[in-house]
């Protein structure tokens, strides 16, 4: 078992994409719960540690700890269900491109161990994140992406500095390495260094002062092509961020600032959807919202915390993408994606799903969400951080008027379209939700899962080299 | 600043220097040029002042290229530079220049589109939109 | 060491709205009905912070979906919003009380080791749940609109069942878990006059409703404010009072409730000024409508009585005159939108008879059963004392003595349910006797308009029955008239304006071009590498 | 017949003689009663009803004889008609009066109610109240003082203890086709509702 | 021997209530510069009554709600104890209290609100409307006075509540509260300046509007039963009580021409006026009275 399996899966589909052109969705979903397969077969051989060496220190090491194989099994986890989703919909090449890329990219991300590599793979990602958001190929698929590109070569170009004057400083580029020597960096030069790495990935991340691009482009691509910017994407980032911010030992007073960018962005984006109308753009802003939570937990670095924003990265993930899927649904019945589509249409089931997996998102009991939300404040309550308690729950209720305003859906009415939801999107979405209840009626393993994965997150650099 | 890589201090210093002026010219029209095909060139040019950044700082005049031919069977620091940079650099151009000629088909395909290529003529996004 | 589960309150609420579903077994929404009944069932078994909250967030969502089939929007958005207001402080509680005693389990819950502040930051909050829940004044505003909007058996469920879990919560969190604590007494003396102010503005809000859901609703809030008085004593004798007040208030809105939702089926109509003269059309519901006004102004004859004076006389015993003539003050305001609810449907003018529909014959079954244990409550007073005194021992006060059913006693006093039934009914048999016997003969009128209307003749159509609009006179007395015309709405409105308007400013940010976007970031990046250091 | 005090005085004795001798101890007690309270609904249709304030109040205070204002028909016994009526007056008159319980009895105040008085050749006035509704007692002039309705009110009195059959309220029942006839030849198609219709209700 | 007992006790409330209705239109009367009917008058009118030939009614509710009004007034007879001390004319006021009784004087009303409004008469309605709109206020201030009497006495029982005045009468014991609860009792009794309820022109005798015959004659029966129970009530609270069967008389007497006189020279306040004056200097009185407790 190999873990350059997760980036050569897909390659290899990819380059062998003229013999099976009339099949790509069927590839795509047997490439992901291969792949979901080879995630899950991992679990025992944790942590697992793979080197493609040319010479060390010139090797592309992979290493997939507690942490990492907990966001692998979820990227491919939802990978597989997004796949699923667009069975029914028959072969679209440029979906599987982008898609299949954009696995490579996250799981690239999230395995490697080379700073160089996180480089190649965070393009990668962002390359297919483009291209996804340009699969509609209108007029604002084509503007989504280029402002997307815009603001991500921008990004690039900060995070390569990052990696060039690391590279200057000390000479090397494996984490483990850099956080050995880091400390012997200039601290001026570690400032710099630190900082540029924060532009780049906070911009791709989604923080407050760098994510005010998000919308746009949830809302210039597709609801489904949504549900992975906001599951896998933004997730991989933020992870790769932490996982940094960890490894480099960032002073207490720098923690506190990602600290504060978190509750920004969470406060930020939680009022800007609360007057919003179009859909794509609220659950961007709930996205945004989420990921201020999280980043606000990670930010104390603290081993319950950090458990607890790992569930609700995997609660976040399950749920938005539940959500967007059903709105995909809509979006392609209504042409339209303007938050009255939701008062339109008569689909019990689907409303039901909607209704459920905004009340996961919310962190409503006795859903998943709610789990991960009461571990957060339980946490930051021990720890005393009550400010952060009261505000989250604060903004929560701005949170909650926005989602349910969507879900006045369920009103009985006139003028309302029948809706027809195909079985198989029924059994998934169904699925999705019933994950969502079941890990929050028995949330004890995923809590473990999400304690050990925080330990070794936190843990520093235990793999040997 | 840079006095730890070797002897060439100053050239490395006079290096950065103007590659950060150019980064800066690049920067400059990335936030003020208004024709998308301009705003991507200046990405271009940020990223090759950044490569020249790299490179340069790696540029040590005593020493070798880092080529393996014979008698030299291994990579040696005291006597190459370091290979590394140059891989990194290459690689990096050709993310860049794919990154750009995706950019550039996107903005091919727009301005086909809506008949121009102006980022503050960019409006289809945004609520009730 | 703590049974709570198995108490009066738990099996109350499960047989009751068993009763209530009763009829509604055919309907759509009944699963959502029966996961209503689970949540309650969560809170009340719950064993520890976080199984309570379950259930109380389930219940909260639960009854809002099943709301959403007839709530406008903006009453749904109220509904929601102010039960996850109340939910969310009551889990920033929870976060506190884990965060010093590292559990969230009933029996690791130790108060005593809470350090003041964090006790009175703890009832400070979970005050908050509790008020929204039993909608104290200035948070009350969801209650009203979503008692009116519902469908009229939900209504039922909400008033009957829905808002007793702010007092249960009370009970578990401060008489049982927190009764160690080092709560700052002046927050109970506020939770008091809350309890009566809400009272007091409750009623005379229910007198100058028109429409009949909504003046119950106030009446329920009304009822509620008292319950949160005696509450607030944190005493047995009060804690008994107010178990014993809930019982009966569940029972008499149930009446209420389902008695006008059988009126909404017959009539198809809501206020009372398209109301009227039912009484003759539907007798046995005009009966059981004045069982239950009665017992809600809690006179005497029926169980509504019992409590009353179980709370006058804890009240009494706490020499709490003040409180205690505002309690009665308000009480006997209630007499006014008790008349004013039986006046509205049953009596005045005459309905139009052809527009009328057959009420369902299952809506009686609940009615029936509530009249007939008010009736037996005001027979037998001390009959539910016992079961109430279990709580009560359980969690340390002194049981009420039982010994006589027919007697209700109490430090203050006592009265025999039973004279005094038998004592008017012997008055009212001897009474009718005498005036059937008497030399004077009844005439009933043939026609109903054959009023004496000064010399008049009315006709059908001559409007008489303005008196729908009693309490009008309240808008002219000048200290009643500022309650009756601010709204606490409009605070909660202009706060929600404030949020959008920030919200509107916020959302800008994420419209710039990608320019801007990219020239913020530049820009954060320079402050940051110049300030940063 | 003679005139003057004195046989009068006599009459009312002789009267007296008679209802002791016709009467069972019951009837007589209570038709004591009735001719010792007597509620009076004061319709002031004319000038008469400036007459009758004072006979309530001070000066003449004929509460002294049980006798009480009420305001309503329902609670009345008597009913005073206070001078000339026009027929927009009458149809609340006869209303009011159809709305007493019987025993009810009508005083006709002041010569208008005899004959039409003053208003004799008027068009839009009745002339005989007792075509109208059965009158038991006039009291005669134009106006009558206060002294002369109390006289009335003790003459009606005695009318009452006789309870003969000759009471206006019986023979209203009696030959209610008469008054109705003439009722309806006054109002045309604008008629009170029926009085017998009214009062054929069942008996609780 | 108990209902014996009770009888009596009705027929001296009957006796006493018609009694002293008959001396308050005399004495009002005198006040007048009148002499007013005789003292039986009142009774006469309520036998007239009875025996009227018919009275109207318009169903069963109607027929019911003086029924239901004249149960209350006995109820309320019954359970006020007569006397201070001894075994007789106690009634049974061992089962019940002073808060019982004090919700017993509203259930005769409401029921007799019920009849009135089941005859579908407006008027009928604007009195009721009034006389619950001014009871808000009316019961207010008494209810402070007795709050403080009970907690004086440590208890709702009518014979400790008399027992604890045995040295000094609360009157004179708490002059304030006393005053609050004589204001009120002045509005209990329906006399001026308190009988805009029943306003004969204004709104048509109001509650009374339709009730005619026996009916009527009922009403004013309790009517005067209940009167006596409210002086009853005074006595008992504030006066210490009585002895003995004289001493019961002439408390209640003293009360009655008081509250007569006070009657009989003011104008009706309107109902608004009635509720703002009640709630202004009364129910201050009460609550200061309280605050001195």
């Amino acid at each position: 078992m190999s873990l350059l399996y997760f980036v050569l899966l897909p390659l290899l589909a990819l380059f062998l994409m003229p013999l099976y052109r009339k099949h790509l969705h069927i590839i795509s979903v047997m490439l992901n719960l291969t792949l979901l397969t080879l995630a899950l077969t991992c679990t025992h051989t944790l942590p697992m540690v793979e080197r493609v060496a040319v010479d060390l220190p010139f090797a592309i090491t992979f290493v997939l700890e507690r942490a990492s194989w907990l966001l692998l099994t979820l990227f491919t986890l939802i990978m597989s269900l997004v796949s699923l989703y667009h069975l029914r919909y028959g072969n679209d090449k440029a979906l599987f491109v982008a898609s299949t890329m954009l696995g490579v990219g996250v799981s690239g991300l999230i395995l490697s161990h080379d700073l160089f590599n996180i480089y190649i793979f965070f393009e990668i990602s962002s390359i297919s994140a483009y291209l996804l958001t340009a699969l509609n190929q209108d007029v604002k698929a084509y503007g989504g992406a280029i402002r997307y590109m815009i603001v991500g070569a921008f990004a690039s170009l900060f995070l390569l500095l990052g990696i060039m004057l690391i590279y200057l400083s000390i000479g090397v580029l494996d984490i483990g390495a850099i956080a050995e020597r880091f400390g012997l960096i200039e601290p001026r030069l570690q400032f710099l260094i630190l900082l540029s790495l924060f532009i780049g990935f906070g911009i791709k991340a989604e923080l407050f002062g760098l994510n005010f691009w998000v919308a746009d482009i949830y809302q210039a691509s597709r609801s489904s092509v949504g549900s992975l910017f906001s599951a896998l994407l933004s997730k991989s980032y933020l992870f790769v961020l932490f996982h940094l911010t960890y490894l480099l030992h960032v002073s207490p007073s720098q923690l506190f600032f990602l600290g504060l960018i978190g509750a920004l962005t969470f406060v930020a984006a939680e009022f800007s959807a609360f007057k919003s109308h179009e859909s794509k753009r609220i659950f961007a802003f709930s996205t945004l919202g989420q990921i201020g939570i999280i980043t606000l937990a990670l930010s104390y670095a603290d081993a319950m915390l950090s458990a607890a924003a790992l569930m609700l990265i995997l609660t976040h993930a399950v749920a938005k993408t539940a959500l967007f899927l059903a709105l995909d649904l809509l979006e392609r019945h209504f042409h339209s994606s303007h938050s009255t589509i939701f008062a339109r249409f008569h689909a019990p089931f689907l409303m039901g799903i909607i209704a459920l997996a905004g009340l996961s998102l919310l962190g409503i009991p006795p859903f998943a969400g709610f789990v991960a939300k009461l571990s957060i404040l339980t946490g930051l309550a021990s720890l005393e951080a009550y400010g952060a308690v009261a505000l989250i729950l604060l903004i929560s209720l701005i949170e909650a008027a926005y989602l349910f305003r969507l879900l006045t859906g369920f009103r009985q009415g006139t003028g309302k379209e029948r809706l027809y939801v195909a079985w198989s999107h029924k059994l998934l979405l169904g699925f999705m939700v019933l994950l969502l209840l079941g890990f929050g009626l028995m949330p004890e393993p995923l809590l473990q899962l999400c304690q050990a994965a925080a330990a070794s997150m936190l843990g520093g650099n235990h793999v040997p080299l | 600043m840079f006095d730890a890589f070797g002897s060439s201090a100053l050239l490395h210093q006079a290096i950065t220097l103007l590659c950060f002026i150019i980064f800066g010219v690049a920067l400059f029209g990335v936030l003020v040029k208004k024709n998308l095909f301009n705003i991507f060139l200046a990405f271009s040019i940020a990223e090759a002042a950044l490569f020249l950044f790299f490179i340069g700082n790696h540029y040590a005049a005593q020493l070798q290229a880092p080529i393996l031919f014979e008698g030299l069977s291994r990579f040696d620091p005291a006597v190459m530079v370091d290979p590394l940079p140059q891989a990194m650099i290459l690689t990096t151009i050709v993310i860049g220049i794919a990154v750009l000629a995706l950019a550039l088909t996107f903005v091919i395909r727009y301005y086909k589109l809506t008949g121009h290529m102006r980022i503050d003529e960019m409006d289809e996004l945004g609520e009730d939109r | 060491m703590f049974h709570f589960e198995a108490t009066l309150l738990a099996h109350l609420f499960f047989g009751l709205s068993l009763l209530v579903i009763l009829p509604l077994l055919r309907r759509r929404d009944l699963v959502l009905h029966l996961l209503l009944l689970l949540s309650l069932g969560i809170l009340f078994y719950a064993s520890s912070l976080a199984t309570l909250f379950i259930g109380w967030e389930m219940m909260g969502w639960s009854s809002y979906f099943i709301l959403a089939s007839s709530a406008r929007v903006a009453t749904l958005q109220r509904y929601i919003l102010f039960n996850l207001g109340g939910a969310f402080a009551l889990l920033g509680a929870i976060a506190l009380l884990y965060g010093f005693m590292g559990s969230l389990e009933y029996r690791d819950i130790d108060a005593s080791l809470l350090p003041p502040w964090a006790m009175n930051a703890i009832a400070l909050l979970l005050f908050v749940a509790v008020f929204v829940k039993s909608g104290i004044i200035g948070l009350h505003d969801w209650v009203v609109d979503s008692y009116s909007e519902a469908t009229p058996l939900f209504s039922a469920i909400l008033s009957a069942i829905l808002s007793k879990a702010g007092i249960y919560l009370f009970i578990v969190m401060f008489m049982v878990l927190l009764k160690e604590g080092a709560t700052e007494p002046l927050l109970f003396e506020i939770m008091a006059w809350l309890g009566v102010i809400t009272s007091i503005v409750a009623t005379f809000k229910a007198i100058s409703q028109d429409e009949m859901r909504r003046l119950l609703a106030y009446s329920s809030i009304a009822q509620i404010g008292y319950i949160i008085t005696i509450l607030a004593l944190m005493q047995g004798f009060a804690l008994e009072a107010a178990l014993y007040h809930t019982l009966i208030h569940t029972l008499i809105k149930l009446l209420l409730f389902m008695n006008i939702a059988s009126i909404i089926a017959i009539t198809q109509k809501e206020r009372f000024s398209e109301l009227g003269g039912m009484i003759y059309h539907a007798p046995v519901l005009f009966l059981l409508l004045v069982i239950g006004i009665i017992a809600l102004a809690g006179m005497p004859l029926l169980g509504g009585f019992n409590s009353k004076f179980l709370i006058y006389t804890a009240l009494l015993e706490e020499k709490r005159a003040l409180l205690l003539g505002a309690v009665m003050f308000s009480s006997a305001s209630a007499f006014l939108y008790c008349y004013k609810l039986v006046y509205g449907i049953y009596l005045g003018q005459r309905p139009q008879e052809a527009s009328l529909h057959v009420s369902p014959k299952s809506y009686y079954l609940p009615q029936l059963l509530s009249a007939a244990l008010l009736v037996l409550l005001a027979l037998l007073p001390s009959l539910p004392v016992g079961y109430l005194s279990v709580i009560g021992v359980e969690l340390g006060f002194a049981p009420l003595d039982d010994s006589n059913l027919f007697i209700l006693q109490s430090a203050f006093g006592s009265f025999h349910g039973g004279a005094l039934m038998g004592a008017f009914g012997v008055a009212f048999v001897a009474l009718l006797g005498l005036l059937q016997l008497a030399h004077s003969k009844a005439k009933k009128v043939k026609d109903p308009l054959d009023i004496s209307y000064c010399g008049e003749v009315p006709r059908s159509e001559t409007n008489l029955h303005f008196g729908y609009g009693m309490g009008y006179e309240l808008h002219r007395i000048s200290f009643i008239a500022p309650l009756l015309r601010h709204h606490s709405r409009v605070l909660w409105d202009r706060l929600s304006l404030i949020a959008s308007d920030f919200s509107a400013l916020l959302s800008s940010l994420y419209s710039l071009s990608a320019q801007h976007v990219t020239l913020l970031a530049l820009l954060l990046f320079t402050l940051l590498l110049l300030g940063g250091q | 017949m003679d005139e003057g005090f004195i046989p009068y005085q006599q009459s009312l004795e002789d009267e007296e003689q008679s209802i002791k001798s016709t009467q069972s101890v019951i009837e007589q007690a209570i038709a004591w009663f009735r001719a010792h309270s007597m509620f009076v609904l004061a319709y002031g249709t004319g000038c008469g009803a400036i007459e009758m304030p004072p006979t309530f109040t001070s000066r003449y205070d004929i509460e002294r004889l049980g006798v009480v204002g009420v305001a309503t028909p329902r609670q009345a016994d008597i009913l005073i008609v206070s001078g000339y009526c026009s027929p927009k007056t009458l149809k609340r008159v006869i209303r009011s009066y159809e709305q007493m319980s019987e025993p009810k009895y009508i005083i006709g105040l002041g010569s208008c109610t005899i004959n039409g008085g003053m208003y004799w050749d008027s068009y839009n006035t009745i002339k005989k109240l007792d075509d109208f509704l059965p009158v038991d007692m006039y009291v005669n002039g134009c106006m009558p003082r206060p002294e002369a309705l109390i006289e009335g009110f003790v003459k009606l009195q005695e009318k009452i203890r006789a309870n003969s059959s000759e009471a206006g309220y019986i023979q209203y029942r009696t030959r209610y086709a008469h008054y109705r006839a003439n009722q309806e030849r006054l109002f045309g198609t604008q008629v009170q509702p029926r009085y017998e219709e009214n009062f054929a209700g069942m008996n609780l | 021997m108990l209902l014996l007992d009770l009888l009596l006790m009705l027929l001296i409330a009957y006796g006493f209530g018609f009694l002293y209705y008959g001396l308050y239109r005399n004495l009002s009367a005198r006040v007048h510069g009148r002499f007013g009917p005789s003292l039986a008058q009142s009774f006469s009118d309520s036998i007239k009554l009875f025996v009227k030939e018919e009275s109207t009614t318009f169903g069963w509710m109607f027929y019911l709600g003086p029924v239901i009004m004249a149960s209350g007034a006995v109820l309320n007879v019954l359970f006020i104890p007569f006397l201070n001390q001894g075994e007789s004319l106690q009634g049974l006021s061992s089962y019940g209290n002073l808060i019982v009784v004090l919700y017993l004087m509203v259930l005769g009303p409401l029921g007799n609100a019920l009849g009135v409004g089941s005859s579908g008469n407006p008027f009928g309605v604007m009195g009721v409307t009034r006389g619950l709109t001014r009871l808000l206020a009316l019961e207010l201030p008494f209810y402070l006075a007795a709050i403080g009497v009970m907690i004086d006495a440590g208890s709702a029982d009518f014979g400790i509540i008399m027992q604890a005045q045995s040295t000094q009468s609360n009157m004179f014991a708490h002059p304030l509260l006393f005053a609050a609860a004589f204001i009120s009792f002045l509005g209990f009794m329906g006399k001026s300046p308190f009988d805009v309820v029943g306003a004969p022109q204004e709104v048509y005798s109001g509650p009374a509007t339709e009730f005619s015959g026996k009916f009527l004659a009922l009403l004013m029966s309790q009517s005067a039963m209940f009167s006596f129970a409210k002086l009853l009530l005074m006595v008992n609270l504030f006066w210490g009580g009585a002895d003995h069967l004289g001493e019961l008389v002439a408390k209640t007497f003293v009360l009655f021409v008081a509250a007569t006189f006070i009657g009989s020279v003011y104008a009706r306040f309107s109902t608004v006026q009635s509720v703002e004056f009640l709630i202004r200097i009364p129910t201050l009185l009460g609550i200061v009275g309280l605050a001195l407790l």
